[in-house]
């Protein structure tokens, strides 16, 4: 496969474009998505592509966006829809929550869903309070939605794609910070498995679970790590709905240390969950405390400095890590 | 057009109208009596009193056709084609009720039939539609497989005066109305939310005035006569076919019992619950077919009898369909998954 | 003191009127809260009491409802609000989430939010998918909110009145199955402190931690096990946030055995966050495999027989706990 | 009362609404300066072109009023008597802004004087108002601790065109009519949400209208004319004072730049950019001063000059106010924190 460097939200451009030309009943929905081509161009081009039948431009009306999206979705339209900010999914959580997470499981499997929100999420730029969440785990919490991350473009295509073509109510997590970021990318149509884990960097010592933008800051944690002598293993879930078990436990075969990193407020985020499956299911691999890297829980503060203290950096991961061994 | 005039009509229309509205009322009243005798775990929420609506509304409705409910659910999955066969199996909880035990009353669903779904959620369904719209406005657009379904459709939403409240209602009909989707919102204005009556949840009577919001036309129909109704709405789907867009249509109605089986509606004053038993929207339309020559007294038993009769089969039904088994509650929480990963 | 036998959905009703005659600032407001005195009764008599001016009925409009609660707690009228069926909060969610959780802390302090919200939860009647969800975990994971629960009518006069008192925005869980349960409750005024968790029976060879109705599901289990010669401890937080973490580590010092339990579905659950909190903080304590307890990762089915199965059961309890020993 | 006549009013109001005008877009442009050398770090959305609102608004309140904002909450916030100081500060996120630098510009609030917050969420802050009001009813009604902060007030809220499509405007706008609260509604629009024009997000021109769907006077000001805005707000307040409940206010107008700052506002015609620049809410009500010879062209100078000195203070006051330390993240999550338990 020839391949070439492109960024983040370009990946996220190409899947979308690609896909939504392969399958002509999809539409895509959301503010300022389609003539605007987004607040973060994640979108350009895709309306003067499609056209203003398939790529619409909403009202500031969350709930009835997402439950647009639900209805068509249910019709047999698969719809792809952005919230600008993962902020504002608390204003459609009931059409998520309570209709499209349980539509097929409440009518006995008669109907389905093929439904793909694109949540952009994390902090970035002293958005502060209102625009910084990771609420990922909520999903996770939520029986009936598949929640997909991505922390490379070409996790971001692959995964995407698989989103995209999946027949149930998906939720793709997007990082601001990583919109910008280029790495590689086949040319060619491909698409990533959703539950399968991988492992981004090799190690022996520790395993760090990362996704998102922990990824890259864990990646730096290992470098400064393993000059330390500290080799760690960095293990990325990809999905965390589905969520490859066994994949944790193979990375914890080698190492039997465990460090789980999140961005989210520590308390109660999936990285809460990834340590009871680990203290649960692998209890007899693990030789340590299992420590977990969250966000303070705190609200998101404005200033930068007290912004850098809530939100986890490569400090945080290596002072964990060292912990742990 | 003369819309209450009976002779606009032929009688087998009519007729049906009629057996269609007893069906509802008889098959409530008969799913009360189950419940008391313990047949059904679930609420119940009887439609009894606004069969009007839900059949005059339906009854202008076709293949292609969407609407989606609200927990008073049964009469308007009645009056759009579902089998009360089906339908009391589901609330018995069974394998062959159309959700197969996993929905109940609150989530009776049946898209084969154009049913969206019952909503345990005030307002839920609103959006809903706007989106089976916008599948339509796509299948009428292009084709792809499954496009043939929904072609040339329009989607029907039903909700309460306190659903209108919410808001969903306001964000659904502003939606639908820039977009100009083929949608009619039904609002069955039946004067309470629960025990709250409409001069305690709203400062205005007419809610059909609330499209001007939108520029969206809003009209009035007397919800407890079946042809007005049927007319109001048929003009509603005519513009919808031909693009004009939306139209917000309330029904002007009464529930006859409490919010919900076990509410003696204490809350409401004798003289209101007269007013509005007086106009029982069955009664007086059989007197109508009567004393226009279109049916008999006789007739009126016949239907009756008849209705008894498939009432009776599907409770049987209902009660010899299979039980679900426990470990069924583990399936069909996702269509694809990956090999049970997603499950776990 | 002086006690007598009353329900847990009257120790609620004294403590909402005790609360309310001893501060005349209070106000209450929820969908038929007033003249109906709540769908499930709690609430009844309290509009005849205190008046139409303090106790509102408000539209079916959940996001208004509970700005307008937090609008008030902000100018310094603390409000008691109702969310008949805690699913119904997915409505409201912007409004706690977004405003009032992070109100205090955006402000630099300079506000405060005494504002508290009973959340009717939990499975109960074949009330199916959008009427049994227990949410508990998602606001245990959006810091600037507090969550306590309630097990008996005790725990729930006591704790709804320091819950009311507190200055922050306080979530009370209040579990529908509970209602009707008697329970000893003082005559006289009483509060129980927050933040503090309780043994509900002393045991030596396993802790199960248990909240909700959890909490007389576990007795039953220890019971069982009593009979087979384990020798369970229960401990109930009581409030998850502010969670009871010493409480938590002297159980375990005592038992170093370790089963969670909660209604909510397992992934993600609160009971992730208890079994972390363990696995990272008691490793040195723990002897075995921490084993959670939850329901399904499911939506909750309609039918009373798949309803039993995604729930957990005493036997689910019993069955976990045999497997830790 | 003849709202334009400018006879009507004492010159020194008149002179005040000029002053605030300016402070406000002198605050904007000088923001947008400081943003792009590097000293404010989050996002700005300039009110600039929209004085006239927050000024004719603000000047109809008093002591025990309360406002509720936007993402565009600087005029706001000014017009209320904000004190640029600490609202600099609260932009270059230090400890002597109004919220300690934990807000930024998306949440600048001050309860002391009457300033409910900005807010992140379209239409966030409407809910928070009718909240506000049901404080200000009930400290009519009793005596407590702090009750006479709030008595006889009323609360304001001001949102944005594309905000009036959010459910929380129906909801808030229900329910503050039902009550009869002491709240008006002031919707700026500016015919744009974000980059999207009016009639593109919805299908009506006049949000006023909207008013009808809750039985509640829906009234339109002038939003370029700063006395318009004052008139038709006076007698909303009047109204909600004397305990007639909520109004809508629209007031129309036009922002002079992008969204937020770094959009270059392509997606608007020129014409239309063009008619709107030409109706300048300072340029000609400062014209409209002198020709009535309330005020000077030296004496606009003069304005210019002090406002120029206070931003400039300001900046300054900004700029050598103390960063937070990194461990003040950590405080302000509870006002009890139970000995630290609730922080962990
Ligand atoms: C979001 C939400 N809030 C509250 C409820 C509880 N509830 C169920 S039905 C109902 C009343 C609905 O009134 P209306 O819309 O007029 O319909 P009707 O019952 O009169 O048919 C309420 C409040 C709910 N199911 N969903
Ligand atoms: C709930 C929510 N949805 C979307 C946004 C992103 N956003 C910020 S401002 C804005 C446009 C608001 O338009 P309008 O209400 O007309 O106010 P204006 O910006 O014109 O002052 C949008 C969509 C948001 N902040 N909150
Ligand atoms: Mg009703
Ligand atoms: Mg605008």
């Amino acid at each position: 496969m020839s391949s070439r460097r492109i960024s983040y939200s370009q990946a996220i451009n190409e899947a979308l474009s690609e896909e939504m030309e392969r399958d002509p009943s999809i539409l895509m929905l959301g503010e300022d998505v389609a003539e605007p081509g987004g607040v973060f161009g994640v979108t350009k081009g895709l309306y003067q592509k499609f056209g203003g039948e398939r790529v619409l431009d909403t009202p500031i009306s969350e709930q009835a966006l997402v439950g647009a999206a639900l209805g068509a979705s249910l019709l047999g339209v698969p719809t792809i829809t952005e919230i600008m900010f993962s902020d504002f999914v608390t204003l459609a959580m009931d059409q998520l929550v309570n209709q499209a997470a349980k539509f097929h499981y409440m009518t006995g499997g008669r109907t389905s869903v093929p439904m793909l929100v694109r949540m952009v999420t994390g902090a970035s730029g002293a958005a502060s309070a209102q625009h910084s969440q990771s609420l990922e785990a909520w999903f996770t919490h939520t029986p009936g939605l598949k929640v997909v991350t991505a922390s490379t473009p070409y996790e971001a295509k692959g995964l995407l794609k698989s989103a995209i073509r999946d027949p149930d109510p998906v939720l793709f997590f997007e990082h601001k910070l990583l919109y910008n970021g280029k790495g590689e990318v086949p040319e060619e149509d491909y698409t990533l498995p959703i539950g399968e884990g991988t492992v981004a960097l090799e190690g022996s010592d520790v395993t760090i679970v990362a996704y998102l933008h922990m990824v890259p800051k864990s990646l730096k944690a290992a470098k400064i790590l393993s000059a330390e002598g500290i080799s760690v293993e960095v293990w990325n879930p990809r999905s965390l709905v589905p969520f490859d078990r066994e994949g944790l436990r193979q990375t914890l075969k080698k190492t039997g240390r465990l460090v789980v990193v999140q961005e989210a407020p520590k308390r109660s985020g999936f990285g809460a969950e990834i340590a009871a499956i680990a203290a649960e299911e692998c209890f007899d691999l693990i030789k340590g405390p299992i420590r977990r890297v969250g966000a303070a829980n705190t609200p998101i503060p404005y200033a930068p400095v007290m912004e850098n203290l809530v939100i986890p950096g490569v400090d945080d991961i290596v002072e964990a890590v060292r912990r742990t061994i | 057009m003369p819309n209450n005039n009976l002779s606009e009509y032929n009688a087998e229309f009519l007729v049906k109208l009629y057996r269609d509205m007893v069906l509802i009322r008889r098959f409530e009243e008969r799913a009360s009596e189950l419940r008391n005798a313990g047949h059904i775990p679930g609420f119940l929420h009887p439609y009894i009193g606004q069969e009007a609506v839900a059949v005059g509304i339906c009854a202008a409705l076709g293949k292609n056709d969407f609407i989606a409910s609200t927990h008073r659910g049964h009469g308007h999955i009645l009056a759009q084609g579902g089998d009360p066969k089906n339908m009391y199996a589901e609330l018995y909880a069974r394998q062959d009720g159309y959700n197969k035990g996993k929905g109940g009353s609150l989530h009776l669903a049946n898209v084969d039939l154009g049913i969206i779904g019952a909503n345990g959620i005030v307002g839920g369904g609103i959006p809903l539609v706007v989106g089976a719209a916008l599948a339509i406005k796509r299948a009428n657009e292009a084709d792809y497989p499954g496009s043939e379904k929904c072609k040339g459709g329009v989607s029907v939403v039903f909700f309460g005066d306190g659903a209108s409240n919410e808001g969903s209602f306001h964000e659904s009909l502003n939606l639908a109305a820039l977009w100009k989707l083929p949608v009619i919102f039904v609002c069955e204005n039946n004067l309470y939310g629960e025990f709250t009556a409409q001069d305690k949840h709203q400062t205005i009577k007419d809610i059909a005035s609330r499209s001007s919001s939108y520029n969206m036309p809003g009209l009035i129909a007397d919800g407890n006569d079946v042809l007005d109704a049927f007319h109001v709405m048929t003009t509603a789907v005519e513009n919808a076919k031909k693009g004009s867009g939306p139209t917000l249509l309330e029904c002007k109605t009464y529930r006859h019992r409490g919010h919900y089986e076990g509410d003696m509606a204490h809350y409401r004053p004798k003289e209101e619950v007269a007013f509005w038993m007086a106009k029982d929207p069955i009664e007086n339309f059989g007197k109508r077919l009567i004393e226009n020559s279109l049916m008999k007294e006789e007739e009126l038993q016949t239907v009756e009898a008849e209705i008894e009769q498939v009432l009776q089969d599907a409770a049987k039904y209902a009660e010899n369909s299979p039980h679900p088994e426990a470990k069924d509650a583990l399936e069909h929480v996702f269509v694809e998954t990956y090999g049970g990963r997603a499950l776990l």
